[in-house]
């Protein structure tokens, strides 16, 4: 789960990290009176700053320096309600509900430096670099000997020699070494006890009096540890993300939405990866990634059933279970059930194997409802591909 | 031959009493394994299928029944601490099935597991089977068969998928393993790959890999290194798109880092026979033993 | 550093453990006003607790159950400014300036519980038993298998499993186990956090509805630590130690009172307890310990005097002083310089060994003051005890 | 021949700058160990006395200097993490001079050094000399004489003591370790006398215990098992009262247990030369070679 940018610096401000003042505004007029307080306590100039989750917001024009409070307003209701498209984005960008009106720095230094996860060595990592501001991603493709990492090993955690060592061989020394080791220790230590999968300060900022302060911030908090950060939670912002996912996310279903026009449920990520590829391999687009899990109830397919079928590219599914532990004949049932309570209005291939496989293909044939039942996941997948290109030119 | 597990594992079920325990736990009985212990703490005394002796703590267990091999049903808030209880206790091999644990979590089970020596698999994994000898996991055991040729996969159906494949061209298995589809997991696809090598048993490997992280870069610079044995690989995901979880917790494409092509241009280079959908799986290896 | 009864118990309270309600009283009338709120809170009778560091207070008569307010005033009254005597303290006993008053639990099952450092391991341990309310020494002694242990890993700690176990072991099961369990982790976690090198409960009660309460508690705290521990520093309470003890360590120097007649300073605790054994080895009996440290400055050396010639049986004086780096001769000034601030009015015996001993020796020698100079440990050890005995004798 | 240090060795001073740091780092390069690098972290690119180069960190340190032992005086709330700082970064010894650092610190820092190989020594310890070779800690190195006799022991100046005798009576010494007077430190009395069995340059060792602990027990234990030198022991603090630090922060009676009786009792029965009286070390060392 992603959090905004004035969320994570909230969260790294009560953890003694230094940022500058600033205040959220989902208006013009709030973004005007946020500004008017930051001018008035002496900001020279204010960021008017874009709340999404997507990165490169300075390129897509979602950051923008303002020398008055009405020049703020200005920006702020021009980001508002727009839709704003950076590089890591869609070319439909993402929506700005959110703006946060920040004041200046003083800047000598920018630096990056970020805890995640490497799961190569199977432990967080602090990555920092000493050209802030960038890409971590550009800086490792164009210098990647500017990038420093310390490990934090499991149990030990991040020691303070190493925040130490790192703020020197960042080059930095004196006041501005000591400010930056301890900002990037109370950095791990909000990662570990935010169970962040990500916590990136960029640029993470030396004043000219060597001052420290996070100018821009970013957590990503690990889902499967939400249980435990009932605060965290409720930080979640839905706008940026894909209604169908949500909903999907609603019925533990996991579910990614795609450009092509076969969508497809399966029982596994793995296999409907496999699925996917498989569609992809007999010429056509996969609509979805659509994983409906081990069991595969009713109620689940069901529900499947209905978010697949919203997606608007949708000219034929692609049902693939492997039945294991679970019995193809009682999946048969359930699809059978499922579909008698969603309209489906294209055609439905359906693979089955595994446990009683045959049973299951059995059921499909004898119902009321068509399928085109197959029996090999390769034959199923062109199936798909051949009904989908007919549906489409029909 | 087989590795992890044969049919001299002693195996401890943790969370036996629980529905999802229990029931696997009698799928593993079903199919021959030798299932010694249950833990569930506070359910000490009972017996689980009246056969089964169920324990308070995984200590008593071993001690109790000399369980080697513990496979593990355990919510995820109390997974982590499972695993360390068994690793404490001395078992060779923990086995977690759990989905959902988090990822920091295992961070530091996998550091308590190392220094312990225990072997972990998974978590959010089907388990390990070496087929006609012992199943511990939750995967069909019926679309196995005895053979010589090993199968490492991150994912569950879609191992079955391939499992299944080699099955009906007559092609059994070794041991097959499924290390699990999280970004921290005990056993990478490279640590199997060693083992494999150095089993007898074991005439070809079915390694099948999926987007996000470097785990089968790494097994494909171990394979590039004389690797003895022929790898057929699968990569799942080849039509994933960047920067969004493919189900799993792990299959991400991250800062465009992780991607099915890269992993199967190492693959490629370092020797292994590499297909492009997942249907070619059974007949690749055919082609391959045929050579 | 030992922490009283009641201030252990509120540092587990803060943690979330349950400990019986309670109240410190520093007169008989304050003992009586906390006793009527606990009967009006329901209590059938309460605990009059002596608060002192010693242990085995139950069997010195420092804890007395009253059954009316007057009651509870009058056991107060009597422990207030007495002397407890206890198998734990010397027969003088230590002061009582404070008592606990405490409402009472219902007792079905009582356990011992308690962090310690197994220095043969070198981590921490859990010590449990189910023979709670006796001393873990006489456990061990009559019933070790009794005992129970739990290591906590360096990185790792105590972890959650560990406590669950030695619930069971130690006989519980259900509400009752998950409850101390619980008890032991807070527990464990205390001991990491405050720095302590003791943390015991004991008796850990087990009530007859299966809740789990801290019926006495008792934390020693490192000293090496309290600079990191302002708050607890705080609740230090000198009154039972030896007067010298402390007015040594505000001088930073390690002295212990002990009950002979020759008075030592020695350079080196490992020296100075050598300096106790051969003085001890040549018939006598020292009259203290006192590590002067390895610089002897003359600051050091003028207040080491000092505080040693204080201990009333001292019959005699011997200086050891080995010369390392620092220079022997040096050292012999410093003494002179010294005994010119202190009266001194017993014989000196000086051993000066080690860089420019005999430089030193002879500095001795030539001064005014009447010192015994020796060459040898032993020899200076037989002087100091002769000059003792004679000195006793005169 | 020694154990521990040598002329080899490559000398790393860790807080070389401050007052204690600076003045024992040129005690030891005047008895002539080889000290190539300091570090304190803000002082790097300095040089400590002209000829030793600072480094604000012990990696770039030991990257630079090829340092494999490092001394350590940092103050006692740093003291833990500079010793971690030497681990992580590969030397071989670190020798902690530093007296008050908190036990629990120190729980971590042995357990940081075993994880990673590194044998600390100390703390709250003089250090070890092999004289004629290499002093690397605070002990006055005139008192040491090369030779053929080891020395352990919990403490500093009674160590001199009985280093002087040894001296005085003519007997060198081959090493002397002081492992220091805490509760917990990373070497203990049996881990020197193991490495002394490996010695070809040892004959005999002297080994000085104090009250406290179960370390001379446990070296007990270890001799009785056909230890191969003659061992002569001295524990002080036979009139130690109960219950009372004496001085060392490990140097106490608790519970009844770590008394001098029975330290002496362990020694004597597992066949160790006790003397009651530390006047009498040097003169019984003699008397055991003379046999």
């Amino acid at each position: 789960m992603k959090l905004h940018e004035y969320q994570s610096k909230a969260l790294l401000r009560e953890r003694g990290v230094t940022v500058p003042d600033g205040h959220v505004a989902a208006s013009a007029d709030e973004a005007r009176a946020a500004a008017e307080k930051l001018f008035a306590a002496g900001s020279a100039r204010v960021a008017v700053k874009a709340q999404v989750h997507a990165g490169g917001r300075g390129k897509g024009g979602g950051i923008k320096l303002a020398s008055t409070a009405d020049e703020a307003a200005e920006f702020a209701g021009a980001m508002l309600g727009s839709q704003l498209v950076t590089p890591q984005t869609g070319t439909e960008g993402v929506p700005v509900n959110t703006v946060y009106i920040e004041g200046g720095a003083d800047i000598a230094n920018e630096l990056y430096v970020a805890l995640t996860l490497d799961r190569s060595s199977r432990c967080p990592v602090v990555i920092a670099s000493a050209e802030g501001g960038m890409d971590i991603e550009e800086v490792a493709e164009t210098n990647p000997d500017a990038i420093i990492r310390e490990h934090c090993a499991p149990g030990w955690g991040l020691r303070p020699f190493q925040v130490t060592r790192l703020a020197y061989n960042l080059g930095l020394s004196g006041k501005a070494a000591r400010g930056a080791a301890a900002t990037i220790l109370k950095l791990a230590n909000a990662y570990r006890d935010l169970d962040a999968s990500l916590a990136e300060i960029n640029p993470l900022v030396i004043t000219g009096d060597d001052n420290v302060i996070a100018l821009d911030a970013k957590f990503d908090i690990d889902d499967n540890a939400l249980y435990r950060h009932a605060d965290l939670a409720e930080l979640h912002d839905p706008s940026e993300e894909e209604p169908l996912e949500l909903e999907a996310a609603e019925h533990s279903l996991s579910y990614v939405a795609l450009d092509g026009t076969v969508g497809c449920m399966v029982n596994g990520a793995g296999l409907a990866m496999g699925t996917m590829d498989e569609i992809s391999n007999a010429g056509g687009f996969p609509a979805n990634f659509l994983d409906v899990g081990g069991g595969a109830s009713v109620e689940r397919v069901a529900n499947a059933f209905r978010i697949l079928m919203k997606g608007e590219r949708v000219s034929a599914v692609l049902i693939n279970i492997f039945g294991g532990i679970v019995r193809c004949d009682r999946v048969a049932k359930g699809v059978i059930e499922a579909l008698g309570t969603v309209e489906v209005n294209v055609p439905v291939v359906v693979r089955l194997q595994g446990t009683n496989a045959e049973e299951g293909r059995e059921i499909l044939r004898q119902s009321d409802l068509e399928f085109l039942v197959a029996e090999t996941l390769r034959e199923a997948a062109e199936k798909a591909v051949n009904a989908a290109s007919g549906q489409a030119e029909a | 031959m087989s590795i992890f597990v044969d049919s001299d594992s002693r195996i401890l079920v943790q969370g036996i009493t629980g529905s999802e325990g229990s029931f696997h736990a009698r799928q593993c009985i079903e199919y021959g394994s030798n299932v010694v212990a249950g833990v569930t703490p506070g359910k000490g005394g009972q017996m689980f299928e009246d056969t089964v002796p169920v324990f308070n703590t995984v200590a008593e267990a071993v001690t109790a029944t000399g369980a080697d091999v513990s496979l593990i049903f355990v919510p995820p808030p109390f997974a982590a601490d499972a695993v360390m209880e068994a690793a404490d206790a001395g078992v060779r091999l923990a086995i977690c099935i759990t989905e959902g644990v988090p990822a920091l979590d295992m961070v530091d089970v996998v550091g308590y597991c190392n220094a312990r020596g225990t072997r972990l698999i998974g978590p959010n994994c089907p388990g390990v089977i070496t087929p006609g000898q012992c199943k511990v996991g939750i995967m069909p055991g019926f679309v196995h068969k005895e053979g010589r040729v090993g199968v490492i996969s991150r994912s569950g159906t879609l191992t079955y998928e391939a499992v299944d494949q080699l099955t009906r061209v007559g092609i059994g298995q070794s041991t097959c393993i499924g290390i699990g589809g999280d970004p921290v997991i005990g056993t990478t696809h490279r640590d199997c790959l060693e083992r494999f090598a150095e089993d007898e048993g074991t005439d070809a490997v079915v390694m099948i890999g999926e987007i996000g992280g470097s785990g089968e870069e790494e097994a494909a610079a171990y394979i590039a290194d004389d690797y003895p044995l022929p790898v057929i690989a699968f990569i799942a995901g080849q039509t994933a798109p960047p920067g969004k979880r493919m189900g799993h917790a792990g299959a991400i494409i991250a800062g465009g880092k992780g991607t099915a092509a890269e992993k199967m241009k190492a693959l490629t280079a370092a020797g292994a026979h590499v297909v492009e959908s997942p249907s070619e799986i059974g007949a690749k290896v055919l082609e391959v033993l045929g050579d």
